[in-house]
């Protein structure tokens, strides 16, 4: 009963409906209710990006693009380099999207996008410093929602991975406080793969990689963001509902069994692995 | 500030358990909770929790606003996390920022579970949460505090939402961090629960935590909001036994 | 009959019963005209804060919080300090107060704190320079109206007044161009007590400390910041009426002896008065 | 600017009451006004005061927009006050100030007692101010030009309004002051009445003034707006016994 | 048939009828259709500004000030003074200008005459440098459309381009990194003068200067600006029509001879011509 | 950008008409179409015209919103011209600048002759124009791969609308500038056409052109658009007559 809080009428009865089908352990689209859609991942779109990736999630599109700038560190952390990620939900993406500053939805998403690469700790932001206290890189991740048929927090995440892993920065030259940047370049240091992966509970039933029609019904959704040894770096309950603790504890099994298969694609399609 | 550069050297947890203040490993910091002090809004309450400071009022349920806005069948609530200018460290620019906006999504989605919105169709139940000292776990002092104000405005709930934030220092988990666990511990978890239903309403991470690591975090979150639900009983029973206006500040 | 251009209808049948229970010269809470409610003052209440109050007026409460910080001095005042006043009608405050940025009357109101403590010329601005045209202290005043019932202006300036006459700003030691704070403190240069006091003016009535109802009713306030001296520093009339040059020296004389009255509580409360 | 480093050494007053600038400490400075140089505005003013300069446009009554602002017994009155960025010494930023946004609202307050608003149910009735040249005294003659726009538009009014600055220089009260004097005097006292009834429609003060010296002002103030009043009498009186088009400009 | 896209029913009736009286080459208000409004220039009008001008065509009124301060330059193109425009529509020049950050439509108007001024490269940016890369003149011209009864681009652009030729900045005297601002004066280094003229579409007629209730009925401006030797520095086309081939050539010839004639009137207004 | 300190020494053309990319003064950049590969919009097209890459999609017709922008006897057509944050050699800040406020107007005015929007009362198509790579050229190539996307959503249109800019290197009138062209060049004028019925929805100019460079220009755009008229119709009879989904991207 609580289910029902943020979801309109027609949802309810389609959600009826959909619990029944989910029972028999087949969902709409034929998947089952652990399985991820097909990922299909591209690098290097962009010339003018220090890194890009598109992410295709089944028809969920997400593009990430990466720029790469000397500026100064935070007072707090004086040896270390800034992650500052970018989230848009294009206004192609979805007929109910509208161009304009993101709203707390697009806001959250690119929140929980940072966090999962910033939280792991998987990037050796020390190794972003050029002189400490001065001048540190910093990591611009912009990334779009193109398409959308669900679960594009996932894509989002992945593609920012992605762009993150196959980034390049150059080396520079330290003359005192003169920095002279060089031809060379170098891969943005990570020695570790976060990757985010999304459950959402419809009816009582919990569902990987939610498709648009899913994630209509659903009133809980759960992105937890997992590295290899089987650490858990970031967690986001999302939606008008609650879930017990036995769930949560499935999520994370469920998210980390599936992380672990999307890093073997994400490896094999970049030819790179973090440090 | 200035632990930050040599926050290595420094550890947040003594060999035998015990942290910089002088709590144990499962030990709240100091609560204070009070019910109805502002006179103008539906309901209201004042938490401290150590050094976190927050006041929340609630108004409605009131029509809706703008009118689009309102629902057929239930009421809409709308939430605002908000952190006054002096609360922090260095001044905070009043406008607010992406993560005052995601906060405020998050909170307002662990208290809808518990309100029983479809009793005032075309409504808005508004909980504003403003945050006068910040000291880390103000998220969940927020929710403690935005249920007693809804409790008090009368408007009808399913269970309490009580929250705590468990996180993991030197290797152990550990309940209720203040600033400087947060800011230089290992991993930071929020949990928001109905203690009745046994349900979480709110959840997040950020840090490292293995499987067996966030289990037990969630279990000592449990028994956290098992003494918040206790706290806030008592500071309701005290309003409703109190005829003189309750004091927010000693 | 110019009373009623900026008040409905309803209101101005309450105004007309209220003039004549008034003409009795008792209020409907039972003050008389020119009577103040009851003030309680707090201070200190947030250790984050370089200073902080709380005021008290009847079921009307406004904190202030105080952070001070290093900067650059206005190029046209190189030896002063700097003091920024900004206010918020918190949503707590009244069903009427939406959250957001703030509105014409909200910026009235805090440009009139603003002005009672800085055109008295009671702080010594001087006293707040580090290093003459590079560097001095800048006091941020912020202040939140937190309750209404009535007369929010007074209690936001007595709120950021005792604010300021309790905040500490560190000591430093100047070598050259660097500054260093010490751990000692001093207070904030103020030599004079600027109080303001508010009247309204209900039909033909002058009305010291207006209500939240009495506001509702009342098309003109005027506010008068005094000293000890009699001296008057800042005067504002707000509201869609007019008043008679009487009129306004009868203010004077109401906001002269409540503003006498209000310093010797604040004094008595702060055990501080300007040094 | 430069004026500001030596201010204390340079008085505004000379020993037998005269100004900076030559005027006498009851002396106004020269003021042109000129009515309907805007075709497209239901009325339009024109004000020198010094080297202030000012443009007021009225439009209106006219359907209130948005729609939502209509008052069904009354018109609303809009106002803006906005100075134009080459208008100051530095260039000032088009965006409106905290400070054009409260003198928006005296302003409009200091319209509104003279205009008959009930006459014209639903409407808007908008007054746009706006600063060419700022040399003090903006808000005062912002005001005596909007009168002049309002009656040139036919709004029907119960009296005229016109506004001065007074102030105090060397421990003596003066009339309208000009920016020097504004900076670097003792307070700044601008005051609208409306002159037939007799009545305050703007008051503010920044500065140190006596109960004597306040009561002296508001006098001097008078007799500011009753010399402005003139002016604006016969200002309109040229307007409507011209069939040229007035010149703003020389 | 292309023309109705963007014009109301009553406008497309007016327009049908319009379109008959142009046969007759004589326009509503007496002109021929390549006929320019009588102009008025007035100049230096504003002591505080470093250059003004006011331009009536007309019943349409524009105003232009100038500001200029010493700032760094862009950095690529370090030897480059720098030029700012910025018009608003004020609410005073139409009942449909609404206060407020410009729209579109001023947005475009506004570069359009930065255009005219920049592209022609008849201003000397480099006679604009301090000192190289680091101190350049950054000229800010702000304009108001004041009166609008048609044309009011036309009006803008003069109104900036008159602004500029008698502005004027100070001499400075450089002394290592030091810059010291001299009491004289020198003009802005102008080569040329480039003049905008707007031609309008109404039905299947070029209108030269079109006023307000021809604009009102017209669905195509172009609005080319040319200097004194022919060449085209800057066009716009504004509406959502299309024109043909030999009308853009049509337009450039009607352009280059009222530009011809306004540029005669300008020198003989200011009493100056650019260096 | 280190081109353009010494961008004098660097001719753009050589004396045998070579452009620095090696293309010949008439010569088009190499472009690709495809149509289509976006699932959930009502039509979308990409190109790459050189290094820029723009995405197109568009919505509609759908009811307009907010409702009072809908027009009684024709459907509103509504652009978004926005670059990436990624796309240019320095980040640009999302926030969109008054250049592609112009430019989502201009594209807009080049559009609509074309599109038939009497036949879609009260309704919005919008049109939304990513620029994920800005080499020159961008609101050309936006509207070209506009007009595709239009076409696939099945919007009657009275003809197709192609665009190029054409340009001045060295005195000569060159085809399709690219950003080193555009950045040192004389002169850049993108032009917009209906091919059918010959006439221009889109002219700009900045730059320096004499009558007869002008008229040159424009009939240079003319073959211009004439080639990519003929991509247009091949993009769309693939869409047509492949059953597989479009790639984007190689």
């Amino acid at each position: 009963m609580d289910s029902v809080n943020s979801i309109s009428e027609a949802a309810s009865l389609r959600l009826r409906d959909l619990n029944a089908v989910l029972a028999t352990g087949v969902r709409e689209d034929g998947r089952k209710l652990d399985e991820y859609r097909n990922i299909d991942i591209k690098t290097n779109l962009y010339e003018k990006a220090d890194g890009s990736a598109m992410v295709r999630i089944g028809n969920t599109v997400a593009v990430a693009g990466i720029k790469i700038a000397r500026g100064a560190p935070f007072p707090d952390t004086p040896n270390d380099g800034v992650l500052t990620v970018s989230l848009e939900l294009l206004p192609h993406a979805s007929p109910d999207f509208e161009p304009g500053p993101p709203d707390e939805g697009a806001i959250e998403m690119s929140r929980v996008v940072d966090r999962g690469l910033r939280e792991s700790k998987s990037i050796k932001y020390n190794e972003l410093c050029i002189i400490p206290g001065k001048s540190v890189w910093i990591i611009y991740v912009d990334v779009y929602a193109l398409d959308h048929d669900g679960n594009l927090q996932d894509a989002a995440g992945l593609a920012a991975l992605a762009a993150v892993l196959t980034a390049k920065l150059p080396e520079v030259k330290i003359e005192g406080d003169t920095v002279t940047e060089l031809e060379t370049k170098r891969p943005i240091p990570i020695v570790e793969t976060p990757v985010p992966v999304t459950v959402a509970k419809v009816g009582d039933h919990l569902l990987v990689d939610p498709s648009a029609a899913e994630e209509e019904v659903s009133s809980v959704r759960v992105t937890m963001t997992t590295i290899e040894s089987g650490v858990v770096a970031s967690i986001q309950k999302s939606g008008s509902d609650s879930i017990t603790m036995e769930e949560a504890l499935k999520i994370y099994d469920l998210a980390f069994a599936r992380a672990k298969e999307i890093r073997g694609k994400l490896t094999a399609a970049l030819g790179v692995s973090p440090a | 500030m200035v632990e930050a550069a040599d926050s290595g050297s420094k550890p947040l947890l003594s060999p035998d358990g015990i942290r910089t203040d002088g709590r144990k490993i499962d030990e709240m910091r100091k609560v204070k909770m009070e019910v109805g002090l502002l006179k103008n809004c539906s309901g209201s309450a004042y938490i401290e929790q150590g050094k976190t400071k927050i006041i929340v009022a609630v108004h409605g349920p009131r029509e809706a606003h703008p009118k689009h806005l309102a629902q057929p069948g239930r009421a809409i609530l709308r939430t605002r996390y908000h952190m006054a200018p002096f609360s922090t460290s260095d001044r905070k620019s009043p406008a607010p920022s992406r993560r005052e906006i995601e906060i405020t999504k998050v909170i307002r989605e662990a208290l809808e579970p518990a309100v029983m919105l479809d009793e005032f169709p075309k409504t808005s139940i508004d909980v504003f949460i403003e945050v006068l000292q910040a000291d880390a776990g103000t998220r969940s002092a927020g929710i403690t505090a935005a249920a007693l104000a809804l409790a008090e405005a009368g408007i009808p709930m399913r269970d309490m939402v009580a929250a705590v934030a468990v996180g993991k220092l030197e290797g152990r988990v550990v309940m209720d961090l203040n600033e400087e666990e947060d800011e230089h511990g290992q991993a930071d978890m929020p949990v928001a629960m109905m203690p009745n239903v046994n349900r979480i309403t709110l959840l997040q991470l950020n840090g490292r935590l293995t499987r067996a690591e966030f289990e037990e975090g969630l279990s000592m979150a449990r028994r956290g909001v098992d003494q918040l639900y206790e706290m806030q009983k008592q500071a309701l029973r005290e309003k409703y036994t109190s005829s003189e206006p309750a004091q927010e500040e000693d």
